[in-house]
């Protein structure tokens, strides 16, 4: 087995997927890039390089560049899927929902229950959130609780480079319509990743460490702070037990529930802004779900109610990170 | 007029059924007992038959929140629709679409759609599976003149010119978006020009004639069929009833329906062609039009007798998988 | 003191607010009606009718009909109120948010922190929510979740005629972009309404019914199931504590713990699908905030995870309602 | 060429301003010192200089993703702007906007915008204020090639004409949107045409040229601030630098952007003109020139002794009150 970037990953995935099933076909700007000009074909491959090299080997019959027109891609998408191609569409940031979410909410998402079963509308969405880059309150967002929000919808944030694979696999397969959100930053983050095919099923998340003391939920990369979190609170005597989300939708309940009713104590941990976010999500299950078994106030670590600020200085003060977890967690588990 | 007999016959069956259905629907209404909001294509049927007398079931169509004279021409059960309208849990989705999202995938009939300008996008998407899977199949898609203000419409007229795909834009200007005229919301006042000026040809026709749009769709799927991508018709024709069922229609002038329904209306014109020229006559028309008043009654029948969805109902559908 | 219905008080609350200030205008969908056309000037005044006789009264400059282009709309209102105006724009259905959310997520609610403070957006944007017409998937959202989560932006839901007016005119005066959510349902609801203008202030909570059993907070229609729950409940001697939110941002956290402290019991309804909900939001609110004197699980009482179905049948399975509530409120208060 | 003599100092200052904070922006972000995304203009110097140069501070322009140049073309603080972009506490939007959203109300200039096609509806807002408060005012849009592709901008322009509002749209054609050319991405090939068929006058002129920029605009201008309504110009000019700081430009042809450098340099073409014409003298160019050079200099010597915003701010700008 190699070590691959989250990149590589996500490329093998849609390389092995477009191989082995003709329906499926990669769209949105510059996923190849240079069209109508007169440089290199597949001049970019993806603003973030994810889709480098489909173009070459799928031609621009399969990897189809658009104009700067996202509701008609996310249109195309949910037309072509619901009429017989298995389309993987790039939104290059979260954020540009904004333009075109009608062709999600209200069309892709909802064709099969308004159409009595009748439609499916096997597409995907891959796009990009989080911050960290300074790339300010327009290309930074975590908009996968307004996603989540609506049933019809499937939501993946993987957090490593194996799970991003084994989701995306299992997205294009997927007989509804995903959203798959990859962090802007993580791209360069390796691990080891089998070269052949693999699905991880949706709804079940990953118990990244084991832990008596409190449950730590988190997702995204924020699996990464609450994992950093946890060996920090270790130091301390706490065992924190770390559950990595890996889907919002469906959320693996269970998992949750059990953890709590083990450790009696929950922080959860959300980049996004906290209004109506998967942080009070959990939160809100484990006040219904698991109440008798909790020992201790739910602790919510997200951002402010705040867009995302420009300098680094105020991004730095603004994203949650593992000491913020760290105090969250000996406030209630110390 | 190169049509057959049984191309006509057909015509005016289809048109004659939506005419029976819309008229039924809008006294069903009245009574109460169908829910929810009802939009009837009356008054526009030559645009629908016209557009989709010569589609096959491997084309698509994309329809709009007025939907069932699209849904019939591309030849969707008349009972499933009555039953779907009356929200029963054999209707066509199972009583959880209704009137603003019938649809019959099936048959090629991608949806009609709430959300204004929605379909296009879609039928652009359905343009690409014809392509890329080779089906043969071309993509039509409904507009209203309202809805040719929406940017989803614009966003995908451009892309199914960059992409040189299957699609058929169908523009029905019935003059009006809701309660606004077309005069005062399309900037230019010209539907056609503003589409043309995308890159496809858009031709202008009168869409009270079958003959008119049935002839100028003709070349425009041969066009889509061959390969040679997209192109568009703005027909115009009224619609008769108001916006949605309801709707005191303050807005038209006084007797302005009436002077269409006497004059510009589109069963009458199709008469009257086809037996000035001698193709049918009038005991065929008055059959096909007994017939469909015989299946839409029959509908509505099978509708108010058909039980509701119920519990068990409510939660399935949503995924295929969860 | 008058009765009026909730669309007269929202028509009242415009008219006077126009009157008041020349940069308050109205735009939208057929908000006067009949441009164009050969018929009556005014013909819809909105097709819920709320927006009738402004347009006699200020004429088609202050009272503007737009084309069917949602994206304008919002862009125009809110480049508007960054220079000058003070438009009420409204969106027919918000459900059809999807095609035009970014102008209020990426532009009108987050200029003020872009752009360091230097701009100011005070925009209103009127649209309805809510099922029990037969309207099906696309027209019987509840999205108030969706812009609660967005920092920058207020979101009122009003419950009755009267706080509708105070917290329109509130809404218009306010110096932030505001969304104001009618129930379609609900505009023939008549109340006490005061001729004369006056404001209620936002995020402070309505407790409509003392109780000291278990508290049932709710918002829009909903409040309307809680009042008559508690009145069953009283039936069966259990007294509930009723609280209106009014506004969902900012959200009055005070009165919803102080009043779980005191009962030691919640019941969150929310007509909203559950994910990511108010519903949600206002558990973990109390998870965290209330724990203490938490005695049972936090129920959350929403429509479930599906689109809104067309059939009455099925909308009825479907809606939240007061027996509903009374069943998650026995479960927990019994 | 009715230009003064302080006009045309005016207009070469301002290019030679955009120029040198433009080429200074490259090495400063080279030095990875400054944060954030980076699209730069040089090149288009001309569209900004010549769209702006007659506006007022009562004028409004809402700006893209690309905007050093429209915010120095409006009169923004160039050493503010500087501060900004290294993410400053004093900067224009107090470090909080960066780059894509440097802004400043005071002097007309609505944002740069980091979604693509959204200042359209914008700019037609600010044209609303103007008309409805009747200010007198004007509302620019500047509008990327490949943002014309965008919903949004279609709306806006049909919304304009509708309104018949003082707007004026200027597309900034500089053959790519991104890693993507015009002439895949627009169906037509044509944007001034797509426009014009929005029901509005819509020149093409040559962006390089200062002078053709400035004589199409000035009847832009005056047709809005006369109140007969939006209209358009389309300007071609490149760009030199990547799409954003750190792109390759994989998809340009060899030596592409050095020819434009030598052959299509707006900065060149101008002095080249104003030379000919005898209307300025080489000395006055080059001054204009250093006194830029120091402008920027010094405002990069500010931002970098500038202190960072801190937590005091992280809370704050939100809200009015909340
Ligand atoms: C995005 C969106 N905006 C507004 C509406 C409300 N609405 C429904 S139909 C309609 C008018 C459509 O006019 P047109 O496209 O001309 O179609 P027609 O009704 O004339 O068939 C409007 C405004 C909607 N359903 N969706
Ligand atoms: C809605 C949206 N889609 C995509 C992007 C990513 N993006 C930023 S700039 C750009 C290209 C814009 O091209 P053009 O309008 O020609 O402007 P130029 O960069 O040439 O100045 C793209 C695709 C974005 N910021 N917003
Ligand atoms: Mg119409
Ligand atoms: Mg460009």
């Amino acid at each position: 087995m190699a070590k691959k970037t989250i990149r590589e990953a996500i490329n093998d995935a849609l390389r092995q997927e477009m191989e082995r099933d003709e329906r499926v076909v990669v769209m949105g700007e510059d996923v190849a890039g240079g069209a109508g000009l007169d440089g290199e074909e597949d001049a970019f491959g993806g603003v973030m390089g994810v889709t480098k090299g489909l173009y070459g080997q799928f031609s621009a019959a399969r990897v189809i560049d658009t104009p700067i027109s996202e509701t008609a891609i996310m249109g195309m998408a949910a037309g072509s899927a619901a009429t017989g191609l298995r389309p993987v569409a790039e939104l290059m940031f979260c954020d540009f929902m904004g333009v075109c979410f009608d062709q999600i909410l209200n069309q892709a998402a909802k064709f099969r229950y308004m159409f009595g079963g009748k439609a499916t509308t096997p597409m995907v969405v891959r796009t990009t959130y989080g911050g960290g880059l300074g790339a300010a309150a327009q290309h930074s967002q975590c908009l996968y609780g307004m996603f989540t929000a609506v049933p019809g919808i499937k939501v993946v944030v993987p957090s490593n480079a194996y799970d991003a694979k084994g989701l995306l696999i299992q997205a294009i397969r997927d007989d509804d319509p995903v959203i798959f959100f990859e962090h802007k930053t993580m791209y360069d983050l390796a691990d080891e990743v089998p070269d052949e095919a693999y699905t991880i099923p949706f709804g079940e998340a990953n118990i990244l460490r084991e832990g008596s003391d409190v449950t730590i939920v988190a997702l995204g990369k924020m699996v990464l702070e609450a994992r950093e979190a946890a060996d920090k609170l270790a130091e301390d005597g706490i065992e924190a037990q770390v559950i990595d989300l890996r889907t919002t939708s469906p959320l693996d309940e269970e998992t949750i529930l059990e953890s709590v009713e083990e450790t009696g104590r929950l922080v959860v941990v959300d980049e996004a802004n906290p209004r109506c976010s998967i942080a009070a999500d959990v939160a809100g299950l484990v006040a219904g779900g698991a109440f008798e078994m909790l020992k201790a106030p739910v602790k919510q670590v997200t951002a402010p109610h705040a867009p995302v600020p420009f300098a680094p200085e105020l991004e730095n003060l603004y994203l949650p990170n593992a000491d913020k977890i760290v105090a969250a967690a000996k406030e209630i588990a110390a | 007029m190169q049509l057959s007999r049984d191309d006509l016959l057909s015509a005016y069956g289809t048109m004659v059924t939506i005419r029976e259905f819309e008229e039924r629907v809008a006294a069903e209404f009245e009574t109460g007992d169908m829910p929810g909001f009802v939009h009837l294509y009356a008054g526009e049927e030559a645009i629908a038959v016209g557009a989709c007398l010569d589609l096959e079931d491997k084309d698509v169509i994309a329809s709009t929140h007025r939907g069932h004279g699209h849904c019939i021409a591309k030849g969707c059960d008349v009972e499933g629709m009555m039953l779907e309208l009356f929200g029963r849990k054999d209707g066509l989705c199972g009583g959880k679409g209704g009137s603003m999202h019938i649809a019959d995938l099936d048959r090629g009939m991608l949806g009609a759609n709430g959300i204004v300008g929605a379909g296009g996008p879609l039928i652009v998407g359905a343009g690409l599976t014809a392509k890329t899977l080779k089906t043969g199949g071309v993509a039509i898609g409904f507009v209203g003149d309202g809805a040719t203000n929406q940017g989803a419409v614009f966003e995908a007229m451009n892309l199914a010119v960059v992409l040189d795909l299957p699609v058929v834009f169908v523009f029905e200007n019935n003059y009006i978006g809701e309660g606004t005229g077309v005069e005062y919301s399309v900037g230019s006042g010209d539907i056609a020009g503003r589409a043309a000026a995308f890159g496809m040809p858009v031709e202008k026709v009168d869409g009270r004639d079958f003959f008119a749009v049935h002839e100028a769709m003709r070349a425009c799927i041969a066009r889509a069929r061959n390969g040679e991508g997209p192109s568009g018709i703005e027909a115009l024709s009224p619609r008769y009833y108001g916006h949605f069922e309801g709707d005191p229609q303050a807005y038209r002038g006084d007797g302005e329906v009436e002077k269409y329904r006497d004059k510009d209306d589109c069963l009458k014109i199709f008469r009257q062609k086809v037996l000035e020229a001698g193709l049918l006559e009038e005991g065929d028309l008055d059959q096909l039009r007994d017939k469909a008043r015989k299946e839409v009654d029959d509908a509505v029948k099978a509708a108010r007798a058909a039980p509701a969805p119920g519990k068990a109902d409510l939660m399935t559908d949503i995924y295929v998988s969860y």
